[in-house]
């Protein structure tokens, strides 16, 4: 079972990995992009973590709280989509006090897809999408959810290191692209890390 | 490249400051951060709202056409980011007036994701919003993918017309129907010779050999067609005149509004040494050029480069364009 | 530091004719060679002419301040060069419609030397000239010989107010009463912090560290009151303020207008960061802004830098300032 | 006697001497000042010689030839001065066919006279004015005018360069002038020699 106390205690532990790992994650970014990734996410990642007090105990209403409270600090799209993927996954658990684990790759799926409806992008792209994609996959019916989401998160990022980019400023440098991490694929590797404290 | 500034993080929120104080006929600030710009006397019940948003760093664009006539209500970002969804919302709920709002802004993918995520916000709170994205630098994207160009200088015929006819009384649909019309009707091709510096990064946007230019480069400093030698004023003309017409039917009888535009460091003097090139052009194809535009109206801070523009119109965008407007950059009255 | 231009020679001529071309309607070309630009409806018979002149380099300063309720004709120099008496004399005759002419210009010793000889041409031809001389810029002389500052943004002032009373009727004697009145109300001060390249000269006007600014340098270049690191904003213009200040005497109750002007590179974004400073001074003094500006009214090309001007007005002066005016770049309805 | 033909003949002298001249005059110049000095008296003395063949008789109209033909070209300082004291000059002499060597101080005095109310300048200024101060004194009852021309020029140039400049754009760096000679002056001294062909 996952309470609001371990949304709560996950969200600590993101805010701190996400200050150890700003600059790397804005290096990762400003290679092709615009260098900002590492400061949406540790806006976002702080913003959650002074809120997870207040959260309330309704599972659904605390992604929800999480998600606004990202949304308000950060502007990149990273943020965006992260915070269009929390409110999809909110809406699916409105009104429980817990998940389940196996539950996951739902809420997974149905924030994926809402993120790339929000996004108008395609899976294969060399994003995020990708790598909730094959977390999801990896959960079903895994015996250590937890290592199972790490090891899915990193192998996605690994894969898709030698494609090139498909979205945003990235896409312009699609040649140079390939060979290098997606930062938004790097950054959900972190998060993943973060969250399970693995 | 050295900037007036204070404290980096201050630069938005005190040019805003600045701007407000300067002009308070004109411009107030809303939104829980002071980011929207809003007008200060607001459009009449039952107007419909147009709001737009993006980031700072391009006055007049975008904050600076607010106005009557023009747009209802802006959300501002950090310079060259987009706003938050949050104040994207607090702008659309500044420019309605019970009839809906249109967001009229540049196709870039983290405002496009935001100003989205805002219209659900505010659905909600039953205001009913539409969207037209401007993409109009042909540079960015060959034509069989122009929804994927990125938007620039048509931004400013797109919200003078499409402001017009929100004042002339026209429903969602049909302010809709006339910005995206504007938004068709718009190219715009742009040539860097060199950056400008984002205060909170504090390095130039992009580096550029003391010699060299680069043909179709964005306005943040996205990669062009090509980079090479600085060439003389006309042949510059001439390309970007070339690039445009190859792009957009324009031929004799029609009628045109261009903008010949500084990115913000390069002169009246040399944009007029340009402007020769493409009313010559236009000439040379039977076209009639109305109302030319020949300033500094979406910029990059202190960039050196220009743009060009093209809008071709119908008697219905000419009558909106030549409609009287006012904002403290630009009015036609 | 780059321009974009064809052939250096042909940089003003170009200019010009691109100016022309794009605004037919405000500007032509008059003189011998073209170096005469003229009102296209010219003042009504009867009314006073004021005419300019100066360098080119400066826009919209001189020749696009031509126009109804401004100048009536200017004579314009190669870059930051004296037009000749020839010329000169030829916008006095343009400008002329019967009721006299008055040179209205900055203090530069070449522009006065022809402006005088200009005007011993066409005495001949009975048109009676009168000269007011801008002299507004605080850092180029101490008070006591404020006759020899050299003149610099007060002119767009002097051009709307001295344009409005010859617009309203007034004789040579009255015009040029008012335009002294004017040029007597006017302070100015420039910081600078990067120079401009005149295209004949093809390198910079002067040199600068990276780090460094000028404090009250001249738009050509000329030395300044001192030279040191870059300072933020806000000190920036408090010092400005306070050399301007200490200088002519605002009060309590005092109605002044204010330009803080870029002088070419330096984007509205840093004006109005700079003009937050402008405005609490004065309303700290208890004055009254009236018609603030602020943007690009007279530059030095992509010089870097701002200058700040204020012009206290009374009541006729404020009256003239609020009249209605129509040019390219400028208008007051 | 001096003629119309002397005339036309130092102008293409003193046309030669300033082509020769223009860069000496331009850096002269531009040390202090807008350094368009040599193409100011480059471009007036072509116009002057280019005149030069159709110069009437009258030596008042011929003077008054060469200052309109100097001035059209020229909108610099030493452009307008020089006009300023040609017209001057010419003023004097109009109706006559030629002049006295004898009456040249006063004609330089007319000249000085008129350049100093156009220029709002005194004598002792490190200008123009102290060249031309110093000619025409040196010519009164000279036995050889040229000679004592060309030498008077030189002295002054001289006898001024450890003064501080006054006027103009040098005025503004007076204490660097000082050890340097006024272009004003430097230009005189080229100017007496191209005509007397000293
Ligand atoms: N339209 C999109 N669909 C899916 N993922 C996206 C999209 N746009 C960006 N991303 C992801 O976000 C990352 C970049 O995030 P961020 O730096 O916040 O974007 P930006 O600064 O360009 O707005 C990319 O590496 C990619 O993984
Ligand atoms: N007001 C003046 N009175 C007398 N001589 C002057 C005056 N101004 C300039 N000069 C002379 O002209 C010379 C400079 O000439 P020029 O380069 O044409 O001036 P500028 O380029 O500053 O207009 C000076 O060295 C000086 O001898
Ligand atoms: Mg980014
Ligand atoms: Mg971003
Ligand atoms: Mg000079
Ligand atoms: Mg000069």
């Amino acid at each position: 079972m996952i309470t609001v106390a371990d949304l709560r205690a996950a969200s600590l532990r993101l805010k701190d990995a996400m200050e150890a790992e700003a600059d790397t994650l804005n290096s990762a970014d400003g290679a092709l992009g615009d260098g900002d990734l590492g400061i949406t996410m540790r806006s976002g990642s702080r913003a959650v973590a002074e809120k997870a007090p207040d959260l309330p105990d309704d599972f659904g209403m605390a992604l929800m709280g999480c998600a606004q409270a990202f949304m308000k600090v950060s502007s990149s799209s990273y943020g965006t989509l992260l915070a269009t993927g929390l409110m999809a996954a909110a809406r699916e658990t409105k009104g429980r006090d817990a998940i389940n684990a196996a539950e996951l790759p739902d809420l997974l799926h149905a924030a994926r897809d809402k993120m790339m409806a929000r996004g108008k992008a395609e899976l294969g792209g060399k994003t995020v999408l990708d790598s909730l994609d094959a977390i999801a996959t990896a959960l079903e019916g895994a015996k250590d959810p937890a290592a199972a989401a790490v090891a899915a998160a990193h192998d996605a990022q690994i894969a898709f290191r030698d494609k090139p980019a498909t979205i945003g400023r990235a896409r312009i440098f699609a040649e140079k692209s390939v060979g290098m991490d997606d930062p938004g694929m790097l950054a959900m590797t972190k998060i993943v890390q973060a969250l399970t404290g693995r | 490249m050295k900037k007036i500034l204070n404290d980096p993080e201050d630069y938005v929120d005190e040019t805003l400051a600045g701007l407000c104080v300067a002009h308070p006929e004109t411009y107030c600030l809303k939104g829980e951060d002071n980011r929207v710009v809003a007008r200060t006397t607001p459009g009449k019940a039952g107007k419909v709202g147009i709001v737009s948003a993006g980031g700072s760093g391009h006055l007049p664009v975008f904050t600076g056409y607010v106005g009557h006539g023009l747009l209802d209500a802006c959300a501002i970002g950090n310079v060259f980011a987009s706003p938050s969804a949050e104040q994207m919302a607090d702008a659309i709920r500044a420019a309605d007036q019970g009839a809906g709002v249109l967001r009229l802004y540049g196709n870039y993918g983290g405002d496009v994701m935001n100003f989205d995520m805002a219209g659900d916000l505010v659905e909600m709170e039953d205001i009913d919003t539409t969207t037209v994205l401007l993409a109009d630098d042909v540079a960015s994207a060959p034509p069989e993918e122009a929804e994927k160009r990125r938007g620039v200088a048509g931004m400013v015929f797109a919200f003078k017309i499409t402001g017009a006819a929100a004042e002339a009384g026209l429903d969602l649909a049909g302010v809709t129907r006339v910005a995206q019309k504007t938004a068709d009707a718009c190219r715009s091709v742009g040539a860097a010779l060199s950056p400008c510096t984002v205060p909170q990064a504090g390095k130039p946007t992009f580096e550029i050999g003391d010699d060299e230019m680069e043909m179709g480069m964005g306005i943040h400093g996205e990669p062009g067609v090509w980079r090479g030698k600085l060439r003389p004023a006309d042949a510059i003309a001439e390309e970007m005149m070339d690039r445009l017409l190859a792009d957009i039917n324009i031929g004799s009888g029609d009628r045109v509004s261009v903008l010949v535009n500084s990115l913000g460091a390069t002169p009246h003097e040399e944009l007029y040494i340009l402007y020769r090139i493409v009313q010559a052009r236009l000439q040379a194809v039977g076209a009639e050029i109305v109302m030319p535009l020949v300033g500094r109206y979406a910029t990059s801070m202190e960039m050196t480069g220009v743009s060009f523009t093209l809008c071709k119109l119908d008697e219905e965008l000419e009558g909106y364009l030549k409609a009287p407007c006012e904002c403290a950059f630009w009015s036609v009255r």
